[in-house]
């Protein structure tokens, strides 16, 4: 948190400690990274982007439906691979600048803005940021779509995958896609991509999500296949009560207080968290 | 042994920490997963061909490969055949180490001889060479000694049943109605698996072309070290025919709309 | 031997019906040694809201003092309470600040809307990725063992009394197939109306 | 040079590559010694090294899981283990825990091998090595025992088990072992590790978990205990070390070994004894033997 | 190779370290004194990295007396151990950090309980009844008895012993015979 | 060394996850049918657990081409035996079997985690767990492979009662009847599926069933066939049946 004492950005003062503890023949953890499966498509009227919901930590699933199209602006959204925590802060680091820009101009953000940002800021960080983005929105110029990768070299291409399961979504693209797709079709062959991900590649998996950009309006279809629902539990594992022995317990009751307001018109000040 | 209570019953290792010293008894560290490291073992071999993809149909077994042998990144031979009948009813399609392979090919050809001689009504199938090469691989890497080469051996069984399965230098072995080699596994086999699984009935003859077509397409596009000119393996209870090289038609304008990697719009 | 298991210990959080709960083993050990069985992991940050450290212990503590200090801040600077959700993410920041030099806990916060008394899970991995969960969150050296259990015992809408028997169920059996967490377990179960901390007769070797 | 010159001696043409198994053509194979098919009479077994210039380090580089956790073969390891000879015999008190890597794999080892009905053996370190050779020493011991018209006696077993694992010395095996028993000498006490060390002596202790049984045996250890206090001596320093150390704990198996051969004394949870301790037992305190079951007030 | 130990009883803390100063296979000196009386009420056993150790604990013993001049009254242990604890780990972020295990008893003259802090070179700290630093603390934990020298590879010849109660701070002569 | 040796690692890994169950008078045996390396799906229909003999079963995890050697490997030597004996080798034997053949490659060891289930000579439900090489036991269960670490606490838990206080005046059961045993067997694979990307595709369950058992439980199970076998106990003698069921493919 910046302030007056802290400088904003990365603080770097566990990296000292951190590397004396490894020179005592300590492993570190490494970061979580993600296997992923993260496509884009431009299609007739603009972009679709889609996503597989997998988080895994080594070969463990952390979250089986987290969220990996990320917000930057209203008619750009960016997908993220690789370590999970710098594509979400890279992403709303981006996204809160673009809004700034985006105030101080006065206009609809362009997507290569936000490329250019991310570009310059991941190269600066010359890889160790590890993020790897697909970048989508509609903006002025028409539809854009683009890949940033770890390094900061983009990509500009009519269809891009990212991830784990690039691989397997990019033989969808490269057997079905075509120039001037519909909507409808632009939706179905991203989240046949998707699936060919999730299916084949085992970092990623649960749900598809799905975000299509066009010049009017920007829909965040948010699971929009859920191929792999949980089954049915066979027996249900509810506990008689009394089952566990405990030693001692204690219980504080929790106060229920009046929060009076202070300033003007008693709304609550501006949550800047 | 390490009697020190931290590690006891472990190796001992005497080039670290021979006296216990302070304050961390540490035991020494690799650079790196030398385990998961070990498993990249692509590129060790010196003439090497790329994916191998096949897949069931009705009828029988198909097998494609491209004709490309590369030498590290070069393209080094462009017409070699690796797709080998083995017998009347069985198909062996390689990747890897093209050596290797012709060392195969020989001892197939040899076995299939050896048992012609005996002349004893019985034929080698797909099953006996499956299990062939699966004890000649895993007998090698326990010699440390590996043939380096990923093999799928596709064919018909005498009951008519197709039969596909996958044999590797580690002896790893296991059967599928799809299968992709090397970069195929990444790329084909999802293409594969689309067009096989949750199918109640099986592949018609032209369908299963036209999938192989669409995967040695779909691999050229996007494999560095394949080649536009490949070969089909077609296995019935009729024989096994395999094709002249073929090419996949390839479309390259989708770029022309595209200028530079970034801002660049002219 | 990593360094998130030079210390050991476990944490889990649950959610239930208008309740949470979250629970933590008592371990301190160095490496194979057990030093301490006392050494809890989870620190309530309000009344409604505890946050548990699972790694380097001497990271729990310095994290400790400090996301009391910055939640005292925020709730001078705000006069309010944090929220869950909130803390969450002054959580994440913290550790993502330090991205390049990291701090070896992965913290789980389990807590209550107030007002709304909705149930918040959260975990956090080493450099603040969040995770936002429905049902539970586990971190520690023990990590693999409780995600199994849990995904079992792990059932929707439990009241207060039967998600205690779930979560202890889910923590005292994962740490026994860990030998760097067990040796006690304490767990707290947040409800609208109070906080019950109850201390379980766990294996203690 | 010599690899190369050894990789192409014999020729590679005719070999058709197919994995040979040495033993495949051996009769002993067959039938009745199917268990024990590759002890072949009289010499010892043969194993399968691999072709690699360094075998050892081979086998570390995939089996050594603390110098790298990321080796896949994880073999079982850690534990407590104790024996000491006193004045009513020698008592054998061990835990039961296996662990691979931090993954307690069993808490329900057996680590008393009983070798013969006068002989037990102890189990630490590598379990597979522990129980197959004192199963062979087991075969050796009643051989002996046909050969001879007597029972062996412990100095001598101990040395057979500690020449046999000398010459693999260097190989990997990891054997930390007791071998105790009665015999013409009385009761016999010898440690046995991988390292070709053989001792004669009264108090051992083995394993991860042996300093802590050490702090507690040497402390309430003396020659003239009586069989009720000894017995609780070893059940103590075993609940100690399983306490402290996190790779030792479970239960605790107890024996006592006599002139008219071994007995198995008892199984005891390492935790009920850290809440209630042994229950009524002569020699054992009332409660538990935890320090917080001792001074708590709750 | 160093070691200590400290016990809790009741209204007293007992802390006993070895008197060893070795230097690789060489030992330097057999009756160093390692446990400093930080206050009239407070011991601190060190043991750890040669130099760091009495560095360290100089540094503590000053700055703590720096605060009772400032303050007009000691810290309690609590407080004096967590100052303890944040030295060490703000130092360990530094480019040379001390690498000392501590152990810190003290006396709370304010509600009359005796208190024992085990604290290691990364800044761990936690309060408990008995505790031991080195090789020792493998034999010792399981019962804190005297005869650990018998088992452990080095064995020290002599201990120094200090008890803090209500009385303060004095040194315990120890009958090594037993 | 040479840079072939040094580069050839001998061994892979091949995920999945094996477990088994001991009743009184059946054992369950069970794993998954997933093949995999890296993050690559091999196969979705590998199978991992084998019939041995008419009471025996051999579940293998870890390196499958291993695994699948040392399977065949053992059949050969049970074939030797009953042609030798004209009996089944008892499953403790196999047991003893196993481990030898295991220890025998002690320098180079299988890379494989081996369950054995089936049925005693006294008609009990017995399982062996192995480690690669070579030291067993007999336990009631035991879970072994990628998600061994997340079955077995709940295997501990829901088999042996483990932290559970039986209700006030009775006790936890000390058999579990095998529907029970089944239910438990397919919520730790959905479970294992949830949460371990190397588990998942197909779940393959084998019973094996003591002589003279009546098993009109075994009725209710879909999709259950019986393993053909050399019926050497005749119609009353031990029995060993398959279920098949899907798993996620994710």
């Amino acid at each position: 948190m910046a302030s007056i004492y802290n400088k904003p950005g990365f603080d770097f003062t566990n990296v000292v400690r951190n590397s004396f503890l490894e020179t005592k023949g300590i492993h570190l953890p490494k970061a979580t990274s993600t296997g992923t499966t993260i496509v884009g498509c431009l299609f007739k009227d603009g972009v679709v982007l889609g996503a597989d919901t997998r988080a895994t930590n080594g070969p463990i699933v952390a979250d089986k439906n987290c969220e990996k199209i990320h917000y930057i602006a209203q008619n750009i959204r960016c997908c993220g691979a690789g370590t999970a925590a710098d594509t979400e802060f890279t992403t709303a680091l981006i996204s809160s600048n673009i809004e700034l820009h985006a105030l101080s101009t006065g206009r609809i953000p362009r997507v290569v803005t936000a490329m250019t940002m991310l570009k310059q800021m991941l190269f600066r960080y010359q890889g160790n940021i590890g993020a790897a983005l697909v970048l989508g929105g509609v903006d002025e110029t028409g539809p854009n779509l683009f890949t940033v990768a770890p390094h900061g070299s983009t990509d500009k291409l009519p269809y891009v995958t990212m991830g784990s399961g690039s691989l397997a979504a990019m033989s969808i693209f490269e057997t079905e896609w075509q120039a001037g797709l519909d909507r409808d079709a632009a939706v179905a062959l991203v989240s046949k991509a998707i699936q060919a991900g999730i299916f084949n590649d085992l970092g990623s998996g649960s749900n598809v999500d799905v975000c299509i950009i066009t010049k009017d309006r920007t829909d965040m279809l948010r699971n929009y296949l859920t191929p792999n629902e949980k089954v049915e539990k066979e027996k249900h594992y509810k506990f008689r009560r009394g089952t566990t022995d405990w030693k001692k317990d204690r219980e504080i009751v929790v106060f229920h207080e009046e929060v009076r307001p202070i300033g003007a018109g008693g709304t609550d000040a501006m949550d800047t968290s | 042994m390490d009697h020190h209570p931290t590690n006891w019953g472990r190796p001992r290792d005497d080039r670290v920490d021979p006296y216990g010293t302070f304050p961390i008894h540490a035991r020494p560290r690799p650079a790196k997963d030398v385990f998961a490291d070990g498993v990249q073992r692509t590129q060790q071999p010196i003439v090497t061909g790329t994916s191998v993809i096949g897949l069931k149909y009705s009828g029988g077994v198909m097998l494609a490969a491209d004709n490309l042998a590369s030498y590290g990144s070069l393209a080094r031979y462009k017409d070699v055949q690796r797709l080998h009948p083995v017998g009347t009813s069985t198909v062996v399609g390689a990747g890897g180490d093209m050596s290797d392979f012709q060392h195969l090919q020989h001892m197939l050809d040899s076995l299939v001889t050896e048992e012609f001689t005996y002349d004893d009504g019985n034929k080698l199938g797909p099953t006996e060479i499956y299990e062939y090469l699966s004890r000649v691989m895993y007998g090698r890497r326990s010699k440390m000694d590996p043939l380096w080469n990923a093999l799928v051996v596709g064919g018909v069984k005498p009951n008519g049943e197709s039969f596909l399965g996958y044999v590797d230098l580690l002896g790893t072995t296991y059967q599928s109605p799809t299968i992709a080699t090397g970069f195929g596994a990444y790329i084909a086999q999802p293409l594969l698996r689309n067009a096989v699984d949750e199918r109640p009935d099986p592949l018609s003859e032209e369908e299963a072309v036209k999938v192989i077509q669409q995967c040695m397409k779909a691999l050229f596009y996007r494999d560095a070290r394949s080649l536009n000119k490949y070969q089909i393996a077609k296995v019935t209870s009729e024989g096994v025919t395999i094709s002249d090289p073929l090419e996949a038609p390839t479309v390259w304008g989708f770029a022309e709309g595209i200028r530079g990697y970034g801002a660049q719009t002219q | 031997m990593s360094i998130m298991e030079y210390n050991g210990g476990s944490v889990v959080a649950m959610a239930g019906k208008d309740c949470v709960a979250i629970a933590s083993d008592l371990r301190l050990g160095n490496q194979a040694l057990t030093i301490a069985t006392n050494f809890e992991k989870v620190f309530p940050v309000t009344e409604r809201i505890m946050l548990g450290m699972a790694g380097l212990a001497t990271d729990v503590l310095t994290l400790r003092d400090r996301f009391r200090f910055r939640v005292n801040m925020y709730t001078i600077k705000e006069e309010r309470e944090i929220e869950p959700e909130t803390f969450a993410h002054l959580v994440s920041s913290t550790l993502y600040e330090r991205r390049f030099g990291p701090y070896f806990i992965e913290p789980v916060i389990a807590g209550l809307g107030k007002g709304t008394n909705k149930p918040f899970i959260a975990s956090t991995d080493v450099i603040g990725c969040i995770n936002f969960a429905k049902d539970f969150v586990v971190a520690g050296t023990a990590t693999d063992k409780l995600f199994g259990v849990a995904e079992s015992l792990w059932e929707p809408d439990l009241e207060p009394e039967d998600l205690f028997e779930t979560i202890s169920q889910t923590l005292m059996n994962a740490v026994d197939r860990d030998a760097f967490s067990g040796w006690g377990a304490v767990v707290h179960i947040i409800t609208p109306e109070k906080v019950i901390t109850r201390h379980l007769k766990a294996r203690m070797d | 040079m010599n690899a190369i010159a050894s990789r192409f001696r014999a020729s590679p043409y005719h070999e058709q590559g197919v994995e040979q198994d040495q033993n495949a053509q051996d009769s002993v194979l067959w039938g009745s010694q199917g268990g024990f098919g590759n002890l072949r009479a009289g010499a010892p077994p043969e194993f399968v090294v691999p072709n690699v210039p360094s075998p050892t380090a081979f086998l570390q580089l995939h089996t050594d899981d603390h110098a790298d956790p990321n080796c896949r073969i994880k073999i079982a390891h850690g534990t407590t283990t104790l024996a000491f000879r006193f004045r009513g015999g020698i008592i054998v008190a061990v835990d039961s825990r296996a662990t691979a890597g931090s993954y307690i794999a069993s808490g329900t080892v057996k680590k008393v091998i009983e070798i013969n009905k006068f002989l037990l053996g102890t189990m630490a370190g590598g379990a597979a090595d522990c129980q197959y050779w004192e199963t062979y020493l087991g075969i050796q011991c009643r051989l002996h025992e046909l050969r001879n018209r007597e029972r062996i006696s412990v100095a001598a077993a101990s040395k057979y088990l500690s020449n046999l694992v000398y010459s693999y010395k260097g190989m990997g095996l990891s054997m930390g072992t007791m071998i105790c028993g009665w015999d013409k000498t009385g009761p016999a006490l010898f440690y046995v590790d991988s390292d070709g060390t053989r001792l004669k002596g009264d108090v051992f202790s083995v394993g991860s978990g042996s300093t802590f049984a050490y702090g507690v045996l040497d402390q309430g250890y003396h020659w003239e205990l009586s069989d009720e206090d000894a017995q609780e001596l070893g059940r103590r320093s075993i609940y100690a070390a399983g306490h402290r150390d996190a790779f030792s704990g479970n239960t605790i198996n107890l024996y006592h070994v006599r002139e008219t051969g071994w007995e198995f004394i008892g199984n005891y949870d390492v935790t009920k004894m850290h809440y209630d301790g042994p229950g009524n037992i002569p020699g054992a305190p009332v409660g538990g033997y935890g320090y917080d079951a001792r001074v708590s007030t709750v | 190779m160093e070691v200590s130990f400290a016990i809790t009883g009741k209204g007293y803390v007992i802390l006993a370290a070895d008197q060893n100063a070795a230097r690789s296979i060489i030992k330097m000196k057999a009756d160093e004194d390692k446990i400093k009386a930080l206050g009239s009420h407070l011991l601190m056993a060190y043991s750890g990295e040669p130099g760091d150790t009495v560095q360290f604990a100089e540094y503590v013993e000053r700055n703590l007396r720096l605060q009772q001049m400032r303050n007009n009254h000691p810290l309690r242990p609590q407080a004096a151990a967590s100052w303890v604890r944040r030295s060490i780990a703000d130092s360990l972020r530094s480019r040379s950090p001390y690498a000392v295990n501590i152990l810190l008893g003290g006396y709370d003259m304010a509600n009359k309980q005796a208190k024992l802090y085990w604290m290691d070179y990364l800044g761990t700290q936690v309060d408990v009844p008995f505790a031991a630093h080195g090789y020792g603390s493998y034999f010792a934990l399981s019962l804190l008895d005297r005869e650990v020298q018998k088992r452990l590879v080095i064995s020290f010849p002599s201990f120094k012993v200090k008890v803090v109660d209500e009385g303060g701070v004095r040194e315990v002569e120890l009958d090594m015979t037993v | 060394m040479s840079a072939q040796e040094r580069r050839f690692n001998p061994y892979t890994e091949n995920g999945g996850t094996i477990l088994a169950i001991a009743g009184q008078d059946f054992t369950v045996i069970a794993g998954d049918t997933r093949q995999s390396e890296g993050y690559n799906i091999q196969t979705r229909y590998a199978p991992k657990v084998f019939r041995l003999t008419d009471k025996a079963v051999l579940a293998v995890n870890g390196f499958a081409a291993d695994g699948n050697m040392f399977v065949q490997k053992v059949q050969q030597r049970l074939e030797w035996y009953q042609h030798a004996h004209n009996k089944e080798m008892p499953l403790r034997a196999i047991a003893r079997l196993i481990q030898t053949m295991l220890y025998a490659k002690r320098f180079f060891p299988y890379y494989v985690y081996n369950i054995l289930g089936g049925i005693e000579d006294d008609g009990s439900g017995a399982v062996y767990s192995f480690d690669p090489v070579g030291s067993y036991e007999r336990e009631a269960c035991r879970a072994a492979g990628a998600a061994q670490s997340l079955v077995q606490p709940f295997l501990d838990n829901q088999i042996y009662f483990k932290n559970q206080l039986p209700p006030s005046g009775g006790a936890h059961p000390k058999h579990l009847p095998l529907k029970e045993v089944l239910s438990l067997v397919i919520d730790s694979f959905t479970g294992a599926t949830e949460r371990h990307i190397e588990v998942g595709d197909g779940l393959e369950i084998y019973i094996v069933t003591a002589s003279k058992r009546p098993n009109a439980d075994l009725e209710a199970i879909a999709n259950l066939k019986q393993v053909p076998g050399g019926f050497i106990g005749g119609e009353d003698g031990e029995k060993i049946y398959v279920v098949r069921r899907e798993l996620k493919k994710d």
